[in-house]
């Protein structure tokens, strides 16, 4: 248990440093395109997939990059998508918003709000033919909700009672609009009544009860008795995405989450209880750094795919 | 139900790009039962229950495919053949069950995803362009989609402005999809099995105004490829290209132009995307006169696509400008008199032909 | 009150002789096209428009012949529709499926499921904006819950506050699917729970708990107390289109129905409470015969509009 | 809040067709203090706060439109100044806003829908083409719809597949809707205005590329129309037909024709529907050739449509087959060099010039 704790707590930091070097390089012009932070929503990503089983699969946004690494897609090949380069996860050609990694059942990356959660209703739908105990999750913000894409799939899972977990962060803003100004009931899972499907709200901040309610609900739906829908109360500290200037919340605001960050908060948690200490911390931070450097080389070192092979993966090849 | 590997079609398929009209009628080699003269319902629908006895990974989806037998009856008696979890109802949800569909696809199933008229495909066509079309090429090659999106096209029936919509030729602006129309039972029957068998998504076009059209099937000796074009009568004084529900029209046309004179070579493109630039165009390196006939709006129409290619790649061939009988621009309306004056017309062909036929 | 219980009889049994009609006239080849017919369903479009103040709106689907007729859309017009006359209320333009007439607030007339809510959503907020006292009548059927047009204009009416009701003929069947098929939740009202919108279900194959329930609502959308969702249950007696073989569902399910035949019903009541008697029915029904007659020889009488203007009304002509 | 009529624009609208060059730089007539130099972006900020200002009726309405000051700051400050009635922040709900944003116009105000960027307008296709292009026609001239739809088009700043569609040349397909794209902070500026007093649907398109570009306001001495093309380059030799995002590009690319000795004419099409045919064919007619240049995909794009126009009307005035320069069918790549092989270049359209030079 405090391997395991010692382990999300890596997971979480990992996700920071991470993207703390990906600002970097975004300024350095390295990375370019939307660069969307998930800085302060580390523990939904690490809680939730530390409670997937190899073979399930997630659909998730453009604000993936810590569910990629969460999920297990290397670093390195995360950094050389960021830089197009052909060692990149999705070759270059997806960039930020576009990881895919199918070996670990990362299926994107998707840039359209809403877009990927009718995909996991079919992923759930196939599992179901074909009798795979295969749980389809699907991560999208508070805005999704919104879509009509949001509640077609909804009803669909319920009414077919498929494989799926609708894993909501719900971190209060859609870009700069508030909760309150996208939703008319703004209890986010109470949604989930309306098509009969349990669900359950959950503080985001708590990479634990994050990784519990995420067993419990995949536990259920593996055991066949169909879709949930749990909603992640979390907060973006960073702004949307580079080009946001962040002029529609209240500093403030932003401070007292802050004081909520679920890495700082489990740090301190596993030295209070002594499962960590200071050094191993800081033993931990070097390694990610390490590992960081390496990933940046690996990104540096990377092959521009050549020109002429533009119109590639457009349609299958097939063999002559 | 366990996924299995797909057995291969038993007909061969032809990849080459020849001139050779398929005009010939014989049975095709290795297919089942369904041949003989049928129309072009009974076609698709032997054509469905193939691909879903031949391959487990094969399921039906869409609005009103079970239970009420299809909109068009086509998939009519399927259920109780192949049971709710392969003949899926679906509630109306377009593009929730077309992304379904989508994502079924990408796990290994081969979806046949049925929207009820392509009217409604533009509440799926976030999904079709945003994730069909583009996912292979996001994720660098990893993720393939072999669906099938199967669609009613085109007016006819006084439908009026919303439920008489030709976007086919629309729909073929857009890379990583494929766009087909199937014109004859023939074709109904064996294009949809090739359709399943790529690896991509594709979009199959079926004309209102053919379903109850009879024709032979088994008659396309070779299976040439869901990309080619079939010359549907020869002629040497010019090409009519066309596709879907114009081509009987097209036919017909033909005929009248025959009384008075004029030979003209009749083209089915079968395939809006890729089109077969290499029949086309040596059609009218042949005929040296063009007319270009579809049901869509012309402004931005497929037309204007192969009128803008047959210039680009024939232009020195031409002795006259190419010609183009589209829809006029207008939502089509309810009245009878006037929803025929929207659309192409044996007059307009020959009319067209005529002009053509000028310098 | 008697007199107004004799005016909704009448309507309703105009609306069931003038589809009657239609269908004969389907079969002379006269009307083409889809013909949806709405008889069993009488009382929903005439307990509605029976609540409605004149400047109120109504944006309604493609079996909304009884709403146009309820709204007060002259008979002479919409039978001039369905030919395809210049006199018809759209010109011709628009046949069964497409009865317009602003003059008195129909505001189509929609073949897309579940394609209309998003109009009156906007209608709604244009009258918010300009403080006008109107409500905003969307009518549409079980089906079009599932569409994601209706969860998005669910929302914004209920965010928004907006003068909007929303009015769900439940018929069972969207097509030849059955809400058991369509719905992974089959109360349907239930669903305005998620929006934070009141709603009710009601009776409605009778068309005095119809006009009274949709009253209660206007009144309080008048108030501007926010949008409303009533589901009538209700159940078409016919086939949804003359295309339609109706091979889903029991015949003795339609028999049990129809014994509770919104007109019958009346009627009986009526005359059992002695506000009618059946020479006054009798007189009815050839008042309605004398005036179908009438509609069918002016839509016979009518003009075929010149081909020379088929592209107009395409554009707005400018005058120059 | 009451809907009052529109103050009519001050300044004067020809509507005749010549082939007269707008390129002299006079301020227009009567128009309000935001003349002079101004980024693209600031000038359509100048045209919405003149539109709000002039007419209750008007309101905009979209996604960030609001608190975060448009997702590329055009209607910063707006909210601050008009209020949030009049600059809504919507939910992500494209098909539900701008189906409202239909119904609001369907009676009596004069909505402004912002769709974030294209890539999101496939969502509300229903609405637009099902409704927004249809009503009037399917009422029999009762309703009108007097909407104005913006969106970002366009790629160039590598956001990939999902982020970088150029769909307006796609739009113009749609009878019963206008579309177009002003190139310039000028156009922008006066188009918007134009846009709202149009009684019919019209969708506005921005590429993203424009918005820091600098021009000089009230250059154009005349409001044209919003159907009316611009002659940015006179030249004798070849016709550049552009608009948008690639106006830039084609005026580079005649810069360094001229340098080797080429004399390129290049037109802004500004509208795509209905396209300018007179000014169109009267170019092609002296200069006897033409390259059309769009940054949709080459199949089914405006390009298309221009070429085939073209061969139809002005056939025997054309001394070599029309050249178009388009994006490659693939969806755009996320990787800076392989995006930039993507679009249309300078060295693409030199190319192409070069081309239609040669017989
Ligand atoms: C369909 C669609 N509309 C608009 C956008 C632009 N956009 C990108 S992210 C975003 C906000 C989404 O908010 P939320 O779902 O809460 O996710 P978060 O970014 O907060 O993680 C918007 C409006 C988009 N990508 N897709
Ligand atoms: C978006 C869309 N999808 C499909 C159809 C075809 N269609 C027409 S009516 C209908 C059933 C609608 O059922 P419901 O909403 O319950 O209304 P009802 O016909 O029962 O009155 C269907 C599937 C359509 N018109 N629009
Ligand atoms: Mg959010
Ligand atoms: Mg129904």
């Amino acid at each position: 248990m405090n391997d395991h704790l010692r382990h999300l707590y890596r997971e979480m930091l990992r996700i920071r440093r991470f993207e703390e070097r990906c600002v970097e390089l975004y300024s350095a012009t390295k990375i370019r395109g939307f660069l969307h932070l998930c800085i302060g929503e580390e523990a939904v990503a690490v809680g939730v997939m530390a409670a997937l089983d190899p073979d399930d699969r997630v659909a998730s946004t453009y604000r993936e990059h810590g569910h990629a690494l969460a999920r297990g897609v290397p670093i390195r090949s995360v950094m050389a998508e960021m830089y197009g380069k052909m060692e990149g996860c999705s070759r270059g050609r997806g960039g930020s918003m576009h990881l895919f990694d199918t070996s670990v059942g990362l299926y994107g990356g998707n840039a359209i709000v809403a877009g990927g959660l009718p995909l996991t209703i079919g992923m759930g739908l196939a599992d179901r033919l074909t009798g795979r105990p295969i749980v389809n999750v699907a991560l999208f913000g508070d805005g999704a909700l919104a879509e009509g894409e949001f509640h077609e799939s909804m009803n669909l899972a319920a009414l077919w009672n498929l494989p799926v977990l609708f894993a909501c962060e719900n971190n209060r803003y859609a870009m700069g609009t508030a909760l309150s100004k996208t939703h008319a009931e703004t209890d986010l899972a109470a949604r989930a009544a309306g098509y009969g499907m349990p669900a359950e709200t959950v503080d985001g901040m708590d990479v634990v009860a994050v990784e519990e309610a995420t067993r419990r609900a995949v536990d259920s739906i593996r055991a066949g008795e169909g879709p949930r829908f749990i909603e992640f109360l979390t907060y973006r500290f960073r702004a949307h995405s580079m080009y946001d200037p962040d002029r529609y919340r209240e500093s403030t605001e932003v401070e007292e989450w802050k004081e909520r960050d679920p890495i700082a908060r489990l740090a301190e948690q596993l030295i209070d209880d002594g499962v960590i200490d200071q050094e191993s911390i800081d033993a931990i931070e070097a390694e990610i750094e390490r590992e960081l450097d390496d990933a940046v080389e690996f990104a540096e070192a990377g092959t521009l795919e050549p020109v002429e092979d533009l119109t590639r993966f457009v349609l299958t090849e097939v063999p002559t | 139900m366990t996924a299995q590997p797909t057995t291969q079609p038993a007909t061969t398929r032809t990849t080459g790009h020849t001139g050779t009209p398929d005009t010939t009628k014989i049975a095709v080699d290795g297919a089942p039962a369904s041949t003989g003269t049928m129309t072009y319902r009974e076609a698709m629908r032997a054509a469905l229950r193939e691909a879903l006895t031949d391959d487990d990974r094969v399921f039906l989806m869409g609005e009103d495919v079970g239970s009420y037998g299809g909109c068009f009856a086509v998939s009519l008696g399927l259920l109780e053949e192949f049971g709710p979890d392969r003949i899926r109802d679906t509630p109306l949800s377009e593009s929730g069950f077309v992304g379904a569909g989508i994502g079924a696809a990408m796990v290994g199933m081969r979806p046949i995803v049925e929207i009820m008229t392509v009217n409604f495909s533009l509440l799926a066509l976030d999904q079709i362009m945003n994730n069909a079309a583009t996912l292979q090429h996001m994720s660098g090659g990893q993720i393939q989609v072999p669906i099938v999106i199967r669609m009613t096209t085109g007016a006819g029936r006084q439908l009026a402005a919303q439920h008489s919509h030709s976007l086919e030729g629309w729909f073929a602006h857009i890379p990583g999809i494929k766009v087909i129309a199937p014109a004859t039972a023939d074709d109904a029957r064996w294009m949809l099995r090739e359709a399943l068998a790529d690896p991509d998504p594709v979009l199959l076009f079926e004309h209102g105004s053919l379903y109850n059209v009879k024709g032979e099937v088994g008659a396309t000796p070779e299976i040439p490829g869901i990309e080619r074009a079939a010359i549907r009568r020869p002629g040497r004084d010019v090409s009519i290209i066309t596709y879907g529900g114009t081509l009987r029209t097209c036919l017909d046309a033909a005929d009248l132009l025959a009384d008075q004179g004029i030979d003209a070579e009749v083209i089915d493109l079968r395939s809006l995307r890729p089109l077969d630039d290499a029949t086309i165009m040596a059609s009218v390196g042949r005929t040296h006169r063009a007319v270009i006939v579809d049901e869509g709006w012309r402004s931005g129409s497929i037309s204007a696509e192969i009128s803008a290619r047959i210039t680009e790649q024939a232009f020195y061939a031409l002795d006259a400008p190419v010609g183009r009988v589209c829809s006029e621009e207008v939502p089509v309306p309810y009245a009878q008199h006037l929803e025929a004056a929207t659309l192409p017309s044996v007059d307009k062909i020959v009319k067209a032909v005529h002009e053509a036929m000028e310098p």
